[in-house]
């Protein structure tokens, strides 16, 4: 196939990123910076699948192609970048750094949709490399202090990361013989191998401990940087795991157990570290890291078991997409808040922020709570040892998620990001919404969007509530507490009592309102019932009821009472067993 | 009888009548001496014909031959001494005619011209002699006109010099003259061939030994090289460069021609010969690295680079001198032009600047950027850095050193490059620093047709490094040392 | 002891004390001097050489060369006696 | 086609005649002097396009001329000649260009000009070298025309570093002729030829082999900056910045690369050299050459000495890559010859425009010099992130065919030597790109405030070479790339 269609896709970003230097074309290149992606999506979208090409003599031969998997991701992240886009452009608009953002934005959306493209090993670590060099600068862009020290973390953990990857595909490829990914993914590749390129892989996915650049990255990161950070190219360690490793076709135990082990240990670690902190985008880093804990788990059986895998890719490959528009929702919703100057306006964002986040803590029939229920019958075909551990994990995760969603919203309020001035408040939002509607959207389009690999999510049950529930009452309650001992138990108490003293004021006042209409009630209404009885001589009329109704009476007393007419019902109680379980905190 | 008019007669008895005539007319000194000069050279031309074309050519003097008769011989050998001579000899009267051409050097002119053909009288002698008797007569001659050289500037330092030169000269004469009487008591002949072959008895041993400390003497052979860089120092440019480049060669020719008669001396004895030559390779150098005047750092690298030529005798070791006098030779004639064209620099970098102190040559603005490059280019050529004649020269030395085992000889030749590579880098440091200059530096003053002389020198000592086979095959010619190559 | 070997061995003397005289002389015409001494005994030790037993001549061979010798040792001595007055009349003014 | 069986003379000659030219112009003739040295730098590539065409149809050149009786002069013009002779051609026009820029108003330039164009015709008589005597006389030719320009400033700053530059050298050159006698005494002859001379002398005389193997690297180990011998380096940074950069691109450093790869192929021969248990001690020495030279390179604050320092690690690729002994570890080093070449040149001229235009000499200096100069910066930057190794940049084929060629050696180790490497690579340049873009001017600048006036010919050269770095390692598998053309050697000196 020719490679005309993926010149296209990539040389977007490319041309963009280069015209961008030039400074006559800024303001032009800025206008159409959403669309940046277009290309891509459109090939992913359009194209026939599975294609491929590839150019010999680019690198060290260039391979690239979409096939069923990479093209969603493709689609997903793509239209991440297009919101980002859209966003950037407003938020950059008199950023005096706003051509060093743009160019990294553009080199790191390059090396984001390239590497999803790649099917060798190098070219996928060219891209790989490239986006996050070029995030680099994201995360630097605002020069303080907090972002110089992310920046210094991040960096460090790239470095790592990259080596990490460059000799486990060192080490794959000549265990392989070959460079494509194909061909790789048929390797029984060595432990080191594959313990190396999970090293690097999970760097990105900031599973602990490999994690702590990610919080404060996101944090750090300028709001359109965040969510593409945290939406789109986390899930390049995702991708690279799936489209490398040979999952499904050789088994790793231990390294899927450590996985495993990591992940579990990521989604509630993250939630410890993720309800301390105060900056919202920090605690939405946290929230990234539990969710990636999640795709841990799977990734980890796949490596276990791998008879699994078939079963839980399509999985992974949904949640990571919900995830992707969930979190890319909030982060933009992030900067739409920030964006808005109102109260009243604020708290509109806020309920529409409620949208992804409840998406993202799985409410039944949301994605989220599609994908867990998913992940949990996937998960059931691998390792029977480990299953209860995960269904219990898995759904303890919801109850995380939601107290990470509501101390983010807590945050929020409580320590708004800023907004650069001048900021269009409505020209933010469309994108948010943007975002938020496909979130929403996500299972009803996930059908004929992925058609081979949709099923286990049509086959879903829709989940459970209680977790959600459960941790909105938790929340509730920590937020009372909070609330409490940050103004002391006297003044509380005061507080909790306040509606109900007031209540009782105004219930005293209607009383007393109301007494004397009573008062006059009482007098009236004997008389009219006096008057309409004698009009309708009531009077007599009763007495001969009565006379007739003693005399039933009395006949039914004579009748022998053989069968009786009302059998009597067993009743069962019902237990709340669930209920008796609390997360350990 | 009718007097054969030969090419061998020619070249030693026209620069003698030169000098006669240069000492009688000194109004018409310089023109007499190149006169005398294109002659000598024209002779030397027409001798290394025939020499191509028959070998090893023979003259007895006056019909008398051998053994009591005086015999003239040339061999590829002495006719490349010869040739050395020659050209040397040309190019420093050329740079002469600039560096004595002031009012206030109008004696030193005088006495120039007839010092020198009598000096090219008794070198060529040397180069053709068959006899030891000769030899010593020729070598005096040499000694004479050398002394009167050194002097011509007549400074204190220079005279002062030159009486030590004249008292290490008069007692390796002494010496020398002693080992030819007992050589002539011994076996009756004085002419080479009767040296062929003499058992070597321990009188005749003696008596060589006698020799070759004379000529150690007069060629400055460590430890006997005390007379040596005062005396080169302190004459003037164009005569250190003649003492230097082509006196001290005259003794070293001896030796190496005495070699190829003598009986063959015992390792112990080439071993001492050897430790001398490394004492001055090391002694030399490390004097040099201490020189506070440039023409005295040449003149000790001069003890070095004869120590050096001295090395290449003693590894002949068990294979003989049949290879290493090629060694031998070729450093020879690397060192006579490289030398002379360092003097001469040196002197065109002294004449310019007003002084040759070695630290204070970067404070001058004046570069004279010409003789400095020279001074570097000969350098190269004494250092041995390919593709010199000093480099072939050393690759031979240390290919049968190597050859023959003798790693130490390797060893003192490396140490000895690097003590030269210390020593000249002292001198290249001055050429190029600028920043302890005031004024703005000329980088292009100094300029000068007296120049050219060195310069083609310098580059010759460069270049023939790339026609090193010819030349050795040409001192093959007669086959010096009796084996087919 | 041969007359012979006697005047050989007064050579070798003779020889040896101009050498110590040489090399130990601090003043300049002193060493001239020593030299000269010095020659002589080589001199008389070649002379010595040709020596034969009265019936034969003695060799002259020896004889030339000491004659070659003593002219080339008396040309070396006038340089040499040369270098030496100049050399004074520079210190004189030197001094001066 | 023509047939000109003197073509490797005709090359060499263009810089070697240039030089006495050149010396000979007044002070004043720039323009003459800029003419010549353009001109022949331009022909000397059109020449060696000429060249390399003509050695991939197969034609072999060979020209000997005898010095010494059965030593000759010898130059031949094979494959891995070509290699380095392209490099050295091109970015002496490169060079060139750039040094008539920076040298515009300085003192000195006939010396200067000629010393340069007689230092480029020595590393292409290197590379022409058909045997080990011609080597060592370009060697030392190398040696001395290069001291002239390392002091060129002639401060007694750059005197000292001269002097220990000349030592160093010297006393390598010297031991290197040590070692060319002992090749010519024990094999006979020095010629280089595929696989080896030595194979019949190690099997009667295996102790003498290896004293020599370790002589003869010893000696090019000088040049090559192998870990004991690496001191002169860094301090012969004092060299303006056109000497810099062709120092540690092409000329020195590469003289000694190539020589370790001459000798252990052509010399030796990969297979003698394993049979002597010489290779994994010098994979070795090269292994913490790399090491060393990363972790001096971080404390460095001068810039051009951290470049130095990286120099001295990144060149040792090319010894760990002969030394591997595997022929995609070869092509590995091969590659990198040319990459670390183009990558290395880039930083030297960037640092050099650094310094020229805002005055920049230090790391700590450089916060905010992208915004000043964003064309020389962002060509600096290219060639960091190569260096880091980071596709698809040419560092990065390279340190991925020496990587593959270590597990095809089976030494695995080199996969954590690369490693940790690219480690210290990423922290000792990251910081410089952080300071140069990310980082606000100080407010009293260290440079003249405003843009920096730098001429073309000063800005040009870093981004054309950057250009290259890039098309270097994007296109590495087209035909005619360096990659393909170490193939084609390793294919010769594997004798596959």
């Amino acid at each position: 196939m020719s490679l005309l269609p993926y010149i296209a896709a990539l040389g977007l970003p490319l041309g963009l990123a280069v015209l961008l230097t030039w400074a006559q074309a800024r303001s032009l290149v800025w206008r159409v910076m959403p669309f940046a992606p277009l290309s891509a999506l459109a090939l992913a979208l359009l194209g026939d699948m599975p294609m491929t090409a590839q150019a010999e003599w680019l690198i060290l031969g260039l391979h690239l192609g979409l096939d069923d998997t990479s093209r969603l991701f493709v689609i997903f992240t793509g239209l991440l970048w297009c919101a980002a886009g859209a966003t950037a452009r407003h938020w950059m608009r008199d950023d005096p750094r706003a051509t060093s953002f743009g160019v990294m934005f553009l080199m790191a959306q390059l090396g984001n949709l390239g590497l999803l493209m790649a099917q060798d090993a190098l070219s996928f670590y060219a891209f790989f490399a490239l986006m996050s060099f070029a995030s680099y600068g994201l995360v630097l862009h605002s020069r303080t202090p907090q972002a110089l020290g992310a920046a210094r973390l991040y960096i460090g953990f790239v470095v790592l990361g990259e080596l990490a990857l460059f000799a486990g595909l060192a080490l794959a490829g000549a265990q392989a013989g070959s460079f494509l990914l194909t061909d790789l993914r048929q390797t029984a590749l060595s432990d080191i191998s594959v313990a190396l390129l999970m090293i690097g892989f999970c760097v990105k996915l900031g599973i602990m401990p490999l994690h702590f650049w990610l919080p404060p990255a996101h944090g750090a990161a300028p709001v359109p940087a965040s969510a593409v950070l945290s939406g789109a190219m986390i899930k390049a360690g995702l991708f690279g795991m799936i489209t490398i490793l040979p999952l499904g076709s050789a088994a790793y135990a231990d390294h899927g157990t450590v996985l495993m082990a990591a992940g579990m240990v990521t989604i509630f670690a993250a939630l410890l570290l993720g309800v301390q902190q105060a900056n919202p985008k920090a605690v939405l880093g946290f929230s990234s890291v539990s969710q990636m804990g999640i795709l841990a788990l799977g990734l980890g059986a796949g490596l276990m078991v791998p008879q699994a895998w078939a079963a839980i890719v399509p999985v992974l490959i949904f949640l990571a997409a919900h995830h992707a528009l969930a979190k890319g929702a909030l982060f933009l919703g992030t900067g739409a808040f920030a964006a808005q100057t109102g109260r009243v306006t604020r708290l509109v964002v806020t309920l529409a922020l409620l949208f992804p986040a409840l998406v993202l803590a799985g409410l039944p029939a949301s994605s989220g709570g599609l994908g867990k229920e998913a992940l949990k019958t996937a998960l059931g075909a691998a390792s029977p040892v480990w299953l209860p551990w995960l269904t219990v994990a898995l759904s303890l995760s919801g109850v995380a998620t939601t107290l990470l969603m509501a101390r983010y919203i807590a945050m929020i309020w409580h320590n708004p990001p800023k907004a650069p001035a001048n900021l269009a408040p409505e020209a933010v939002l469309l994108p948010f919404l943007l975002v938020s509607a496909a979130s929403l959207a996500l299972p009803a389009v996930w059908g004929t969007l992925a058609q081979t690999v949709a099923a286990p999510i049509r086959l879903a049950p829709s989940g459970a509530l209680w977790p959600v529930l459960c941790g909105v009452v938790l929340a509730a309650g920590v937020a009372v507490f909070a609330h409490a001992q940050r103004i002391g138990a006297g003044v509380f108490l005061s507080q909790l009592t306040a509606p109900f003293r007031a209540f009782g004021a105004r219930a005293d006042a209607i009383v007393a309102a109301k007494r004397r209409a009573a008062r006059r009630l009482g007098h009236s209404i004997p008389k009219a019932l006096g008057e309409t009885a004698d009009q309708w001589r009531l009077g007599q009329t009763a007495i001969a009821g009565l006379i007739v109704l003693t005399l039933a009476v009395e006949l039914r007393t004579t009748l022998p009472a053989e069968t009786a007419i009302f059998p009597e019902q067993q009743q069962h109680p019902m237990p709340l067993q669930d209920l008796t379980l609390t997360p350990d905190f | 009888m009718s007097v054969e008019i030969s090419p061998m007669i020619l070249s030693v008895f026209v620069p003698l009548f030169g000098a006669i005539a240069a000492f009688v007319l000194p109004r018409a000194a310089a023109l007499i001496g190149f006169a005398t000069l294109v002659l000598t050279s024209g002779a030397v031309a027409w001798l290394a014909r025939d020499v191509l074309a028959a070998g090893a050519v023979g003259l007895p003097l006056g019909g008398w031959g051998a053994p009591l008769g005086i015999d003239l011989r040339a061999d590829g050998l002495s006719v490349a001494m010869l040739a050395l001579t020659s050209v040397v000899g040309f190019l420093v009267s050329i740079a002469a005619l600039d560096s004595l051409k002031g009012p206030e050097q109008a004696r030193q002119r005088q006495y120039f011209w007839p010092l020198w053909l009598l000096l090219l009288t008794g070198m060529n002698g040397v180069y053709l002699s068959t006899d030891i008797f000769n030899l010593y007569v020729m070598i005096e001659v040499i000694a004479l006109a050398a002394v009167g050289l050194t002097v011509l500037s007549g400074s204190r330092a220079a005279l002062q010099a030159g009486l030590d030169y004249m008292y290490a000269s008069i007692f390796g004469a002494l010496l020398f003259l002693m080992g030819v009487g007992f050589v002539y008591l011994q076996l009756g002949r004085l002419d080479f061939a009767g040296l062929t072959g003499a058992a070597p008895t321990g009188a005749l041993i003696a008596a060589l030994a006698l020799i070759f400390v004379g000529l150690a003497l007069k060629t400055a052979l460590f430890p006997l090289h005390f007379w040596l860089p005062a005396a080169h120092a302190n004459a003037t440019a164009p005569a250190s460069a003649l003492l230097s480049g082509l006196v001290v060669k005259a003794a070293l020719y001896v030796v190496l021609r005495l070699a190829q008669y003598m009986p063959f001396p015992s390792e112990n004895l080439l071993t001492l010969v050897g430790l001398m030559g490394a004492g001055a390779v090391i002694w030399g150098g490390v004097q040099a690295l201490r020189a506070e005047r440039l023409k005295l750092l040449v003149a000790w690298s001069t003890v070095a680079q004869i120590g050096l030529i001295f090395v290449a005798f003693a590894r002949a070791g068990e294979v003989g001198l049949s290879e290493s006098w090629k060694a031998a030779a070729l450093l020879i004639l690397a060192h006579g032009i490289a030398k002379a064209a360092m003097f001469l620099a040196a002197g065109r970098i002294k004449d310019e600047i007003g002084h040759d102190v070695i630290r204070d040559l970067d404070r001058t603005p004046i570069r004279p950027t010409l003789a400095q490059f020279t001074f570097a280019l000969a350098a190269i050529s004494l250092i041995g850095l390919p593709p010199s004649l000093g480099f072939i020269g050393k690759w031979s030395l240390m290919e049968g050193a190597m050859a023959a085992g003798y790693w130490h000889w390797v060893g003192v030749t490396m140490a000895g490059t690097l003590l030269s590579v210390a020593y000249f880098s002292r001198v290249f440091a001055g050429f190029l620093r600028f920043d302890r200059v005031r004024a703005p530096v000329g980088e292009h003053q100094g300029w000068a047709l007296a120049d050219a002389a060195p310069l083609t020198l310098a580059l010759m000592a460069i270049g023939l490094g790339l026609l090193a086979a010819p030349v050795l095959s040409f001192i093959e010619i007669g086959y010096p040392f009796g084996v087919a190559p | 002891m041969t007359p012979d070997l006697i005047y050989g061995l007064t050579g070798v003397a003779v020889f040896g004390i101009g050498l110590v005289g040489a090399l130990s002389a601090q003043d300049r015409l002193r060493r001239v001097l020593a030299l000269k001494l010095c020659s002589v005994g080589a001199g008389f030790l070649l002379v010595v050489g040709a020596w034969r037993e009265p019936p034969a001549a003695p060799d002259p061979v020896p004889h030339a060369l000491v004659i070659t010798g003593i002219v080339v040792m008396v040309s070396a001595t006038a340089v040499a006696l040369a270098l030496i007055r100049r050399l004074q009349t520079l210190e004189a003014t030197d001094e001066r | 086609m023509m047939d000109a069986p003197l073509l490797p003379l005709f090359i060499l000659l263009t810089s070697l005649l240039a030089a006495p030219i050149l010396f000979a112009l007044p002070e004043r003739a720039a323009r003459l002097r800029t003419a010549i040295n353009l001109g022949m730098a331009a022909l000397k590539v059109a020449l060696v396009g000429w060249l390399s065409i003509k050695v991939s149809q197969g034609v072999i050149y060979d020209l000997r001329f005898e010095m010494l009786p059965g030593l000759e002069f010898k130059l031949q013009a094979d494959p891995l000649a070509i290699l380095f002779i392209a490099l050295s051609a091109v970015l002496w026009l490169i060079t060139t260009i750039y040094s008539v820029g920076y040298l515009e108003h300085g003192p000195h330039r006939a010396r200067f000009f000629g010393f340069f164009s007689l230092c480029v015709a020595a590393t292409v008589g290197i590379a022409l070298s058909g045997n080990l005597f011609t080597f060592l006389l370009f060697y030392e030719l190398l040696t001395l025309a290069t001291y002239p320009l390392v002091i060129h400033r002639g401060t007694a700053e750059a005197l000292r570093a001269g002097r220990i530059y000349l030592i160093y050298t010297l006393a390598g050159g010297l031991v290197l002729l040590l070692g060319t006698l002992g090749l010519w005494v024990l094999a006979g002859t020095t010629d280089f030829v595929p696989g080896g001379v030595l194979a019949d002398v190690v099997a009667e005389n295996r102790l003498a082999a290896q004293l020599l193997f370790v002589v003869l690297i010893g000696a090019l180990g000088v040049k090559a900056a192998l870990v004991p011998f690496h001191r002169w380096l860094p301090i012969a940074m004092v060299a303006p910045a056109p000497v810099s950069a062709l120092l540690h691109a092409v000329a020195v450093v590469k003289a000694g690369a190539f020589g370790i790869m001459r000798v252990v192929y052509e010399v030796f021969g990969i297979e003698t050299a394993q049979t002597l248990g010489m290779t994994a001690p010098l994979a070795a020495l090269a292994g913490v050459t790399i090491i060393y030279g990363s972790i001096r390179a971080i404390t460095q604050d001068d810039i051009k000495k951290r470049l130095a320092y990286s120099t001295v690690s990144q060149v040792s690729y090319i010894t760990l890559g002969v030394a591997l002994a595997s022929p995609i570890a070869a092509v590995g080093a091969l590659a990198h010859l040319i990459h670390q070449g183009l990558m290395k040149i880039t930083m030297f001229m960037a640092a050099g425009n650094l310094a020229e235009g805002l005055g920049v000499k230090r790391v700590s200096q450089m916060d905010g010099v992208g915004r000043a100069m964003p064309g020389t910066m962002l060509a600096f930057t290219l060639a960091a992130l190569g260096m880091i190794g980071l596709p698809p940049l040419a560092g990065f084929v390279s340190k991925w065919y020496l990587a593959q060629g270590g597990l095809q050696a089976d030494q695995v180790w080199v996969i954590a030597l690369l490693l940790g490497s690219s480690l210290l690579n990423a922290i000792y340049f990251l910081p410089m790109l952080h300071r140069a873009w990310f980082r606000d001017a100080a407010p009293e600048g260290t440079g003249a405030p405003g843009r920096p006036r730098i001429g073309w010919m000063l800005a040009a050269p870093p981004v054309t070479t950057a250009v290259l770095v890039l098309v270097a390692g994007s296109f590495a598998n087209a035909p005619f790339s360096p990659l393909e053309w170490t193939r084609f050697i390793v294919a010769i000196e594997y004798q596959e």
